[in-house]
């Protein structure tokens, strides 16, 4: 701890959605007017084999980025094999894979 | 026919049912206690999920049952078994002898500002269900009207699947309700971000699961799955919204210029004091004990008492009327009977 | 905010206080850090308003932070406050007042199980007197020491010298008034105006001519969560907590903070300068802290008692600002000296927080 | 002349760049492949046959054929006879090249004068085929329907200035010839026009105007040439050695994508082929348009089509000149930049690898997982024939990759690849069995996985079939057996499982079968396309599937099991569950 308290603050936990910027996500919503038809059922992620190797699941990536909460979003999707899995079990007949493939192209790692 | 059948409540359940017997032959007596029929959803705005407008609805009804006694304005103060009917006594001074009586006393609407962590009736800017509606019908209302609408939003379950509230059950309607307001408000405010805080979406009747699919899709509502727990005010008068966003894990918080609390169906207010006068059961949520939930809703366990619409427990507008068409139907092979 | 929509809700809770009577239970730790506040209560009641305040020596801690620090199981802290009634009931008392927010609720939440499991309370007795032969009757009325302040509050504005009101514009003082969560939160009836705006120091602000500030995080804990101050690893926690707060109130530019518990005035006096020197910010004007208050204290304020013979020299925020602002005299150089003028030595200046 | 002149350096300045644009291998490879004898004669007789005759088109359709070869033929041969007619007659005059094309205007002799009465015979014949072809593609722009095309392509406006010069330049050729046929002379067509004519309007005055029609007509369309659809005359000629060659499309706008570009004819074949034909609105996502709109380069344009295909390679199988659309769609995809790049280089492939020494290593892959009955119908089949195998990816895998490379992210396809090939390498297995033609394919065409048999279910059954190790009984059912793109006209595996459908019960065919048929609508290929917008799609292939009422529609990819499930009016089953059912339980004796 660099002061003499040896202790400080904590990041806060929660989510301002204040300061969640939607400017790339309205874009998505363009790109893939999908993007907001999630009922997070979960299906998806329970059946990507990418989620086997890591924390894949295509529910939290759409769910971070509606909190604004991107560098996790971009974390997981770093792992998606495009299988298609997901499109076949959305109950919402969302179209998955454009959707990654869209957030792919919009959003950046770093 | 001297066979008089009394409707205690001038909504909805009351004007099908009158409308039914007035079809049948009879001529019912209607006993409400306000100023004018169609109760509730005459105040109502547009209804789910065709955005038919309330107002066609209940003066249909009106229209309807002109032939029938009405007596507004008038409560019931006493009531009493007879051998074979009931004796009623008007709080006009009338008495009346009575077959057969349809309680369709309804249901109250929930007053939020019970849950007082929400603010209604504290903070400025925080209205219910029924305000909004009465807004989208005359345009006015400084809570709404107070400035620019950037953000808002609906807390789902204000007062129902609340044990604290006294309200165990759900009342059914309010999830659809948000919806369909939402997409109202974010007609009427195309740049505002509006949010659902709810816990589950009941989505079950005819259409509505496309109500909400629309409101995701085409007008990008943001739900937040969690209850409210607390709303402030900040020092613009904008309200603090904090829940628990749940899918997350982690708490949210968020500024709105207006929250709508989906205040739930409750027990009508007159709901004990009818029923002690027949010593009518009253089942755990307050509202009236049918004979049976499944096969007997619209009988009471007393012979000739029967009911219809929400004053059994929270009911759509189509399951009011059906009950009431159900009921008069009822009421029609009683008076055969004996 | 519609200010009869809370009056309302204030209607809606408000708890019978017997007005005379009262066995008088000490807080463990305020004496620590705000000395003249018990000892100024004590001179209100009795003194100042010649009410009948009981006090034995030989009460002890309630076991509330024991308890609440998950360290002592509940029968031992019920034991430990049976003992308590024990003293109430040998003095002849049947009102009991506790100094202590933590200390107020332990006691309403052990009366309102033994309501609902008597079985539990006939265990307590038992336990109690197999530990030390005694035996207790419960008491009939349980207030927390700011109640009775919220009682007297408008004798004691006829009395007052001086008004929260700053002297030089006659604009009332914008005073946050922060309560302990233990006193209402978990038994919202048992509190003055319940548990969403507890009217209990409110009353007193208005009747001694502040106006409250409703800020957003107004009911948000200080940040002392027991065992997040105590365990060290948490104690960042802890004062995120209180950061938290001063971030909320901040845009209303508060002059003071009034409270009703033993640790909230700690804490949000304390942390004012762990923040300041941390993050280099600061809540008051020209570098100052928000000055924070007893209650005991403001009403010792504006009864006009002199701000050193108060102990306000051991609050971490300096309260000069505060005090120039009501118009209340004080003498600089008399700052550091304790009772009969004895030099209590000065503090090291914190580095960021102005406090001279 | 103009024409002509530019045309001609236009051209080689386009071969030329070609050439530089493609890798270096591949460009040691073409010109190799231009000087093997056996390549050379292939190329000879591909240029002939596809250029001039049109084959492809006559197996299509014989109108269109006739249509397309009179024209091309007619004058190829118009273009020959009047060099020979040259060279004999006036041979200082050969380097000439616009000689041969204006002969009966230079050479005021007559077929009597030049003894040649069969070459003027030759050049009047192959005018009228070539009229009689023009005849056709006039009534065919009309009536597009009378040639078996549903719909035809929309031309461009350079494209009809091309069109009508086109059509021009014969008709013209044909007065301008007729009324020197008295002086240069003519054959029987020409000369009999030029009676008819002179009286009406008299002789040498209308001559020269005609003649220079003619000749405008011609320099009009060569001018044009570069920049409308007829550009694929010259480009075909450089596309079929250039496909002989073997060479394939490594970038999305350079070499031979750009070659396949400029040689697609604009036909519009491919409009009726593709499945997303049946709604009105995805006509214009066609291949025809594509290339199109890649030689506008629009961006906008060339990234929505790319993107839409399903990727089932039919506007491939029917291309006349061999557009690979699937291909040179993959191709524009490639050239995408993302923000995020999935990188899996993290992934332990130790605790997948299973010990499969001397076994077969069964692969299911993702989709196979989701539609359990094949995975459990062909684990039941391996069983019965008393097979050792094991399961690749019992508890979820690593994704074959072929998913991602339609997507056009080869990187990451190739890392996944890499991944895959490793646990299968480790696993000692010397079989690896596929049930999913998407994954059969890449493992087909991409993998390096040397000594290891790589097997689609349809031939692995076929084999065991036929070997005897599967004994199969039969049903009174009718089955129509669905060809998966990826397996079909991917692979080219069309027999094995009809040849076992045979066996177990009667086996009708689809309206459009083989290299015809049609996509399930399910495919991954296409990355726009929603879940709402197939089922039109897939209801089409499904009617195309049932013209033969058959009672089970048989497929052997779980992606078109699920997707025909969802619509179909009938049993649809895997090719696995079908045999299951029809298999006895094979007692080993030991």
């Amino acid at each position: 701890m660099d002061n003499i308290f040896g202790f400080k603050l904590s990041p806060s936990s929660t989510i301002d959605m204040d300061k969640v910027d939607f400017t790339l996500f309205d874009k998505l919503h363009e790109l893939e007017p999908d993007a907001w038809k999630c009922m997070a059922c979960g299906s998806c992620s329970a059946t990507c084999p990418a989620g086997t190797f890591s924390g894949m699941s295509l529910r939290k990536v759409l769910h971070c980025l509606q909190r604004g909460k991107q560098k996790e979003a971009v974390n997981m999707l770093r792992c998606c094999m495009l299988c298609g899995k997901c499109s076949i079990v959305c109950p919402r007949g969302i179209n998955t894979r454009h959707l990654i493939l869209s957030i792919c192209k919009l959003y950046k790692e770093d | 026919m001297k066979q008089n059948i009394v409707i205690v409540g001038g909504g909805i359940a009351g004007l099908e049912a009158a409308k039914r017997l007035l079809r049948l032959g009879y001529r019912p007596i209607i006993v409400e206690k306000q100023d004018r029929l169609g109760g509730h959803v005459a105040q109502w705005h547009c209804l789910f999920p065709d955005m038919t407008p309330a107002g066609e609805v209940v003066s249909g009804l009106i229209r309807d049952t002109a032939e029938a006694n009405i007596f507004l304005e008038t409560e019931i103060s006493f009531m009493n078994r007879l051998r074979d009917g009931y004796n009623i006594m008007l709080s006009n001074g009338i008495s009346v002898i009575a077959r057969a009586v349809l309680f369709t006393t309804g249901f109250s609407l929930f007053d939020a500002a019970k849950k007082e962590e929400y603010g209604y009736g504290v903070y400025d800017r925080v209205i219910t269900n029924g305000d909004l509606e009465h807004w989208f019908n005359t345009g006015s209302d400084k809570r709404v009207d107070g400035g620019e609408i950037r953000a808002m939003g609906f807390v789902h379950c204000v007062g129902s699947r609340d044990e604290k509230a006294r309200n165990s059950q759900c009342s059914k309607v309010c999830c659809i309700t948000a919806v369909k307001q939402a997409i109202e408000m974010k007609k009427k405010f195309p740049d505002a971000a509006v949010y659902c805080f709810y816990m589950d979406l009941r989505m079950f009747g005819k259409k509505f699961e496309d109500f909400y699919i629309s409101a995701q899709r085409d007008y990008g509502i943001r739900f937040i799955r969690g209850r409210v727990s607390e709303v402030s005010e900040d020092i613009d008068g904008r309200v603090v919204v904090k829940a628990e966003d749940t899918l997350a894990g982690k708490p949210v918080k968020v500024k709105l210029d207006l929250l709508v609390l989906m205040s739930g169906m409750v027990c009508g207010r007159d709901t004990e004091s009818l029923a002690s006068m027949l010593r009518l059961p009253v089942d755990t949520d307050g509202f009236f004990k049918s004979r049976n939930n499944v096969s007997a809703v619209v009988q009471s366990p007393l012979e000739g008492i029967f009911y219809a619409g929400a004053c059994t427990g929270p009911k759509t507008i189509p399951e009011t009327l059906a009950e009431a068409d159900t009921a008069a139907l009822e009421i029609v092979s009683f008076l055969y009977r004996s | 905010m519609i200010y009869q929509g809370k009056q309302k809700i204030w209607a809606d809770y408000q708890k019978e206080i017997p007005d005379d009577h009262w066995f008088y239970v000490r807080s463990c730790i305020r004496q620590n850090f705000f000395p003249g506040a018990e000892r100024m209560f004590l001179e209100i009641c009795r003194g100042v308003l010649g009410r009948d305040f009981y006090e034995t020596p030989s009460h002890t801690t309630c076991g509330g932070i024991a308890y609440h620090c998950d360290t002592i199981p509940q029968e031992t802290v019920m034991t430990i406050v049976a003992r308590q009634f024990s003293l109430m009931t040998e003095a002849g008392y049947e009102n009991y007042v506790a100094s202590c927010i933590t200390s107020f609720g332990n006691y309403i939440e052990i009366l309102e199980t033994w309501n609902e499991f008597p079985e539990l309370e006939t265990r307590i007795r038992e336990l109690l007197w197999k530990a030390c032969r005694r035996e207790f009757k419960k008491p009939k009325y349980v207030a927390h020491a700011s109640d009775l302040i919220y009682k007297y509050r408008n004798l004691i504005a006829e009395k007052a010298r001086y008004r929260l009101v700053n002297a030089r514009t006659g604009e009332p003082l914008k005073v946050v008034e922060h309560i302990g969560c233990h006193y209402s939160k978990m038994f919202p009836s048992k509190g003055v105006g319940g548990a969403e705006y507890p009217y209990v120091l409110c009353g007193m602000v208005e009747a001694w001519g502040g106006s409250v500030v409703d800020y957003p995080e107004r009911r948000h804990c200080c940040g002392y969560g027991f065992r997040q101050y105590h365990v060290k690893a948490n104690r960042g926690y802890s004062l995120s907590n209180t950061y938290k707060n001063f971030e909320s109130m901040e845009p209303y530019h508060p002059d003071m903070i009034i409270t009703n518990c033993p640790g909230c005035p700690y804490f949000l006096d304390r942390w004012q300068y762990v923040i300041a020197e941390t993050e280099g910010k600061t809540y008051g004007d020209n570098g100052y802290g928000i000055p924070v208050f007893t209650y005991e204290e403001v009403a010792g304020l504006v009864l006009g008692y002199d701000p050193w013979d108060l102990g306000l020299q051991l609050h971490q925020v300096a309260v000069e600002p505060l005090l120039d602002k009501i118009g209340i005299p004080y003498r600089p150089e008399d700052k550091y000296k304790g009772v009969d003028r004895k030099e209590l030595m000065k503090p090291e200046l914190p580095g960021v927080l102005r406090c001279c | 002349m103009i024409g002509m002149a530019f045309v001609l350096t236009y051209c080689v300045f386009a071969l030329g760049r070609i050439f530089f644009q493609l890798p270096g291998a591949d460009r040691k490879r073409f010109l190799v492949s231009l000087v093997t004898p056996k390549t050379m004669l292939k190329n000879v007789r591909d240029i002939f046959c596809d250029c001039l005759l049109h084959v492809k088109i006559w197996k299509r359709n014989k109108l269109l054929g006739y249509m397309h070869s009179s024209i091309a033929f007619g004058w190829f041969m118009l273009i020959v006879v009047g060099h020979i007619e040259v060279l004999l007659y006036t041979p200082h005059r050969v380097k000439l090249f616009y000689y041969p094309i204006f002969f009966r205007y230079f050479v005021a002799e007559d077929e009597h004068t030049m003894k040649g009465e069969v070459l003027f015979f030759l050049m009047d014949f192959f005018l009228l085929v070539v009229l009689s072809g023009i005849a056709l593609a006039m009534i065919k722009r009309l009536r597009s329907r009378l040639f078996g095309m549903r719909r035809t392509t929309r031309p461009s406006l350079l494209d009809m200035v091309g069109l009508y010069s086109l059509w021009a330049i014969f008709p013209l050729r044909l007065l301008a010839e007729s009324f020197t046929a008295n002086i240069s002379g003519g054959s029987f067509l020409t000369r009999s026009i030029n009676h008819l004519l002179t009286p009406l309007l008299g002789d040498q005055a209308s001559v020269l105007p005609w003649w220079w029609a003619y000749s405008c007509a011609l320099g009009i369309f060569f001018v044009v040439l570069p920049f409308t659809r007829y550009m694929h005359i010259p480009s075909e000629i450089l596309l079929i050695p250039l496909r002989n060659a073997g060479i394939k499309i490594r970038n999305a706008r350079k070499g031979l994508a750009k070659t396949q570009v400029y040689s697609c004819p604009g036909c519009g074949l491919c409009i009726d082929a593709c499945p997303m034909s049946v709604q009105k609105a995805n006509t214009r996502d066609t291949t025809v348009y594509l290339n199109r709109q890649i030689r506008r380069g629009n961006e906008k344009r060339i990234e929505e089509i790319s993107d839409k295909c399903l990727l089932c390679g039919k506007c491939t199988a029917v291309c006349p000149v061999g557009v690979e659309g699937d291909r040179l769609r993959i191709a524009q995809r490639s050239v995408r930049r993302y923000g995020i790049n999935p990188d899996y280089t993290s992934i332990d492939t130790s605790p997948l690898t299973v010990d499969s020494r001397g076994k077969v290593l069964y692969y299911a892959g993702c989709m196979t997982a989701l539609t359990p009955s094949i995975k459990k119908a062909m684990e039941s089949l391996l069983r019965k024939a008393g097979i050792d195998y094991e399961l690749m990816d019992k508890d979820g895998g690593i994704c074959c990759g072929r998913p991602m490379w339609m997507a056009g992210r080869i990187d990451q396809a190739r890392q996944m690849m890499k991944k895959n090939t490793e646990i299968i390498l480790s696993s000692g297995a010397d079989t690896l069995l596929l049930t999913c033609p998407i994954c059969y394919r890449i493992f087909k065409e991409k993998y390096r996985l040397d000594g290891i048999r790589i097997v689609h279910h349809t031939e692995f059954i076929e084999g065991l079939v036929s070997s005897g190790r599967l004994a199969l009984g039969a049903e009174d059912r009718t089955f129509v057996y669905h060809d998966p793109c990826e397996l079909g006209r991917g692979c080219g595996i069309y027999e094995q499982p009809r040849n076992v459908l045979r066996k177990v019960g009667s086996l009708v065919e689809a309206e459009k079968n083989r290299r015809e048929s049609i996509c399930c609508g399910g495919s991954v290929g296409s990355l726009t396309l929603g879940f709402d917008k197939r089922r039109v799609i897939t209801q089409n292939a499904l009617d195309n599937l049932t013209v033969a009422s058959p009672d089970v529609i048989v497929t052997a990819c779980p992606l078109c099991l699920d997707t025909f499930r969802r619509y179909a009016d009938r049993k649809v089953e895997d090719i696995a569950e079908t045999v299951d059912r029809n298999t006895r339980t094979q007692t080993r004796t030991s």
